[in-house]
């Protein structure tokens, strides 16, 4: 009681209801209070300030009681008890409400948008036209949304790989715990470790044998989305998840120790590092050498060839490290907040 | 528009109500993981593979997996608790 | 207006799903279970994007036999664009993910609003 | 097209290749990168300023070998580079002015992460004001939000990772929004360059097919943003997040991320649906209730405040009421009058968040009011800084806050009507309010202690954080009394906008 009381008074309509009342004294007057009440009194304290503090006490007291007599009277007291359970009633009936009338605003629009399957809808305009029947000589690519994402919009997925860095950079300001200055673990990685290992399973011999079989083949399986990006669907960032799937799935069978042999902190920083320089820098030469009508000098190769499309390739296999890594680390970070 | 096709966008209506009327955890999250198959199979209605590889290898494979160690990490997982209470 | 929202049924099956996502997002207290109303909500915009770029009887963009014809493949750019949208959903879901677990070990609740009473104790 | 006109372009991939860099950085060589770089954008962006007020028309920079209708670009005129010039100095400032004191909620280990995090919050927010292109926007906006959530939880504790997860919610809520809306104005344009996009949406005015959807889609996208930036009924994650986080993130995120958010919504009304249909749409007389009712409900929730960093955040609620208060008016007048209160709010809110935390430092690391008596003869630059601030935050002549005002005025009288009337009631009112909190504050500060409190020694001032504190304080009033330059840019320049 004594806790919702307090919850309700330090509501601001409730402060800003006393201060309409009493003035700016009042909060004034609450701070000393609680400065008073709070901060422990120096031992060699002068009488002057013992009887200003009962003076103060005295008078919140009184103005406890004021509120209080006056709370008899109004909705405050109704508000304190049946208020909060009727309050949290409503919210949940005004949220379904609120649900319910933005599906039917929506469903009214779609009722209004193009038909679906539409041959002549708005979006089969020049846009879609020159990605379909030029797509193939200007970028090179097979599969025309590789070709689109990777070539006539590119800037938005150098936005999308910033997306996955940064994604990861913020993971680890949550879950990396900090080393000591020495570099030697602290309490608190000790005790995430061995949390850790006590709940994962050790050394399970039908684990670690379909993992001895499947890693392999799921690499083989991403490297080959990746490679083919641009002759068939897929790309980069399918095949990074299915490559950052497999390192999971040996990392859970064979457990800290035998993948970070190949795989450490380090790793991570430098792979993603290179990757996303390199495709940064690609870009960047690519943009710079469209936007001042410059030939850029990439050759596209024969259109169906694995080494053709330009850029789309190694800027598959770029994006696809990033995303294997920002999904490991992920992961990684997640089961013990390191590496 | 083949009955199979109203059928999957059904099962997604019915996935996304489960969720949040099943009491378990574990469960809604196994559902989500259904929601997401599901999706995978009509971006191939859609005649979209790409987005079919990227759903199913992102949002049903990895974005499952991650829910799956954040349940364990916070001991939400049913099997822990028993383990657990048999010590 | 029953037989326009059937003809659009993939539109209005991603606007209901909005809708739930939303409502989830709202009534669910526990943090995981919001989570998931918020990939919900996501998925049902990709759906609803990627319904777009449909057009019956044709196929997949990837060029066939050199066929080069606007007659023959399907509008590729909301496949791209729901490709970008898939990978910044899942970087969200991870950072999300990652603050439920700090919340949780510091608070051993999912609960959001049982969470926010115990902040609001603490020292600013 | 002369090395000049590429800018822009350096700027922007200056600020991502060096987010990318700094993560293999040890932790002070990446602060002085993050320096270094803001400095640059901002040479680099002053020089584009003057480029741009030489010529006549705006131009486009294609991201890549493929024009408008086909592949990415960004569009530099003089309103994108008055605006990038404004926030980068601002951005230098409040680096300056609040870099030293990272080390007090950062730990050494992630140091890096967060200069990543300010580096490419700011490459986000170059990429929004100049873009072309609304899928852009939707990816460089997730960007944001992402850097702002880093921003605020790299100081770990309970009441952080709180505000995180409600920013984290509302923001997600507010991208789901503005991609549903994105995808139904593909739907019935199908565009997503800007230019493109406004004549297949006059074409639709025109013909008055899927009209229904376009009205539904500007409301999604306002509500998106406004969700974003803390207009008024949605401002519910703010205060928490700027109160809690380290000073520089929320002199960052109040200065000038969310004011990015704004300038895409304007970017959005005037550009791609234009102005004219925004009225006839009936969205701003809506903008304009929020506006009014943030502009006094927040002032009212700011003097409610006991905390003095709660205090501002609310006041930052109640200054974006007044950039919607611009908008809702609807003409080019007050629009103008927005971009211009964006500009100050800028400059305003990061120097007060940081001098607050100057003053709260000599006060023994106390919020509240009561404790902060005397602050201002405890470190004298920041009390004199704060003050300054806090005047022009009241409006008062011969700061920016006061031209503000002004020019809201001027615009709300040239409509006449209730409008009229009702502008000068709201800019009356919550000038009235805010000069109650802050004077209050600035009374206490100034006040002398009735009881000597023994606070522990704080740190030292540097020099170089007082000498940033001036500089700004310098921009403030250089903003009241210099404005009408940057009035006339603001005005040509959104003549060139759309």
């Amino acid at each position: 009681m004594s806790k919702r009381r307090s919850d309700w008074e330090s509501r601001p309509q409730a402060r800003f209801r006393k201060w309409y009342k009493e003035g700016f004294l009042a909060l004034d007057n609450e701070i000393i209070d609680h400065l008073t009440r709070t901060t422990e009194l120096p031992e060699n304290i002068e009488d002057r300030l013992i009887a200003q503090q009962e003076e103060m006490t005295s008078r919140q007291h009184e103005r406890t009681l004021a509120l209080e007599r006056l709370d008899q009277y109004n909705m405050l007291a109704w508000a304190r008890t049946r208020g909060r359970k009727a309050i949290s009633r409503l919210y949940v009936i005004l949220a379904l409400a609120l649900g319910a009338m933005m599906i039917f605003f929506l469903l009214e629009t779609v009722a209004l948008m193009p038909r679906f399957g539409d041959p002549a809808t708005p979006g089969a305009n020049i846009v879609s036209e020159r990605y379909i029947t030029k797509g193939l000589e200007e970028t090179g690519a097979t599969n025309i949304v590789a070709g689109m994402i990777l070539d006539y919009r590119a800037f938005d997925t150098l936005g999308e790989s910033t997306v996955l860095f940064i994604a990861a950079s913020a993971v680890l300001i949550l879950l990396r715990i900090d080393r000591n200055k020495d570099g030697s673990p602290v309490q608190e990685l000790i005790a995430a470790e061995s949390d850790d290992r006590h709940y994962e399973p050790r050394n399970d011999r039908i684990l670690q044998g379909s993992a001895m079989i499947l890693t392999p083949i799921i690499f083989l399986y991403g490297i080959y989305i990746i490679l083919n990006g641009h002759l068939s669907p897929g790309g980069g960032f399918s095949g990074g998840a299915i490559i950052s799937a497999g390192l999971i799935l040996y990392l859970d069978a064979f457990g800290f120790d035998k993948a970070g042999r190949f795989f450490t902190y380090k790793t991570f920083t430098w792979v993603s590092f290179f990757s996303l320089s390199f495709y940064a820098l690609a870009k960047a030469y690519s943009f710079y050498c469209g936007a001042n009508n410059l030939p850029s000098g990439i050759p596209l190769g024969t259109p169906g060839a694995i080494l053709s499309g330009g850029l789309i390739m190694p800027l598959n296999i770029a994006v696809g490290m990033v995303v294997a890594c920002t999904m490991y680390i992920f992961y990684a970070l997640f089961r013990k907040g390191g590496l | 528009m083949t009955f199979i096709h109203v059928a999957l966008l059904g099962m997604l209506i019915v996935c996304a109500l489960a969720v949040s009327l099943t009491r378990n955890l574990l469960t809604s999250l196994i559902v989500y993981m259904a929601y997401s198959l599901i999706m995978a199979v009509i971006w191939m209605f859609l005649e979209s593979p790409d987005l079919a590889i990227t759903e199913a290898a992102v949002g049903a494979g990895i974005t499952s997996v991650l829910f799956f160690v954040t349940l364990k990490k916070i001991h939400a997982i049913k099997g822990d608790s028993d383990e657990q209470a048999q010590k | 207006m029953w037989q326009l929202l059937y003809e659009n049924l993939e539109q209005t099956v991603a606007v209901i799903l909005f809708g739930i996502g939303f409502s989830i997002l709202l009534l669910q207290r526990n943090l995981i279970r919001k989570i998931i109303g918020l990939n919900i909500m996501d998925t049902a915009v990709y759906l609803f994007l990627a319904s777009m770029g449909y057009i019956s009887g044709r196929k997949a963009p990837i060029v066939v036999d050199g066929v080069t014809q606007t007659t023959a493949y399907i509008n590729p750019i909301p496949a791209g664009l729901v490709l970008t949208g898939i990978v910044v959903s899942v970087s969200f879901t991870g950072i999300m993910l990652a603050l439920t677990i700090r919340l949780y070990r510091r608070y051993h609740t999912l609960d959001i609003d049982e969470i926010a009473m115990l902040a609001r104790g603490e020292d600013a | 097209m002369t090395l000049v006109h590429n800018f822009p372009f350096f700027c922007i991939l200056l600020c991502m290749a060096a987010g990318i860099f700094t993560s293999v950085l040890k932790p002070k060589a990446a602060k002085a990168l993050t320096f270094v770089v803001a400095g640059t954008v901002l040479v680099l962006s002053a020089l584009t300023l003057r480029l741009t007020l030489q010529l006549e028309e705006a131009y486009p920079f294609i991201m890549g070998h493929f024009p408008a209708p086909w592949g990415n670009e960004i569009r530099i005129g003089r309103l994108e580079a008055l605006m990038a010039t404004g926030f980068s100095a601002v951005l230098l400032i409040s680096l300056l002015a609040g870099m030293w004191h990272t080390s007090n909620f950062v730990s050494e280990q992630k140091t890096n992460l967060y200069c990543i995090m300010i580096d490419l919050a700011l490459a986000a927010v170059l990429v929004l004001i100049y873009t072309n292109d609304l899928f852009t926007v939707y990816v460089f906006i997730e960007i944001m939000t992402i850097a702002s959530c880093a921003l605020v939880v790299v100081r770990q504790n309970g009441h952080t990772l709180v505000a995180t997860t409600r920013y984290m919610i509302m923001h997600l809520f507010g991208s789901g929004l503005l991609l549903l809306g994105i995808a139904m104005l593909y739907g019935i344009t199908g565009h997503l360059l800007m230019v493109p996009l406004h004549e297949a949406v006059v074409n639709i005015v025109q013909t008055g097919e899927h009209m229904g959807p376009l009205t539904v889609v500007i409301a999604l996208i306002t509500a998106g943003l406004a969700i974003k930036s803390a207009m008024f009924p949605f401002h519910g994650w703010a205060p928490d997040t700027y109160a809690f986080a380290p000073p520089l993130s929320s002199a960052i995120l109040s200065g000038i991320i969310s004011k990015a958010y704004i300038f895409v919504l304007i970017k959005f009304f005037c550009r791609v649906i234009g102005l004219d249909v925004i009225i006839s749409q009936q969205i701003t007389p809506f903008l304009f209730v929020c506006g009014v009712s943030g502009m006094i409900i927040g002032s009212i929730m700011a003097i409610s405040q006991r905390d003095i960093r709660r205090m501002i955040a609310y006041s930052s609620v109640a200054q974006i009421g007044y950039i919607y208060l611009g908008l809702g008016i609807g003409t080019k007048a007050g629009v103008e009058a927005a971009l211009f209160q964006m500009l100050v709010h800028a400059a305003v809110k990061s120097v007060l968040f940081l001098s607050t935390y100057e003053l709260v430092n000599v006060s023994g690391d106390h919020k509240h009011f009561r404790y902060l008596h005397g602050a201002g003869y405890r470190n004298v630059p920041a009390g004199i800084v704060f003050t300054i601030a806090a005047m022009s935050m009241v409006g008062i002549p011969f700061t920016g806050g006061f031209i503000v005002k002004l020019n809201l005025a001027i615009s709300g009288i040239a409509i006449g009507g209730w409008v009229r009337a009702l502008v000068l009631i709201a800019l009356a009112l919550s000038t009235l309010l805010n000069s109650v909190y802050f004077l209050h504050t600035v009374v206490s500060i100034y006040r002398r202690p009735a009881q000597e409190l023994d606070y522990p020694k704080p740190e030292k001032t540097l020099p170089v954080v007082a000498v940033a504190l001036f500089t700004s304080v310098l921009l403030i009033i250089y903003l009241g009394i210099g404005s009408e330059p940057i009035l006339r840019v603001i005005e040509t320049g959104l003549k060139t906008f759309s």
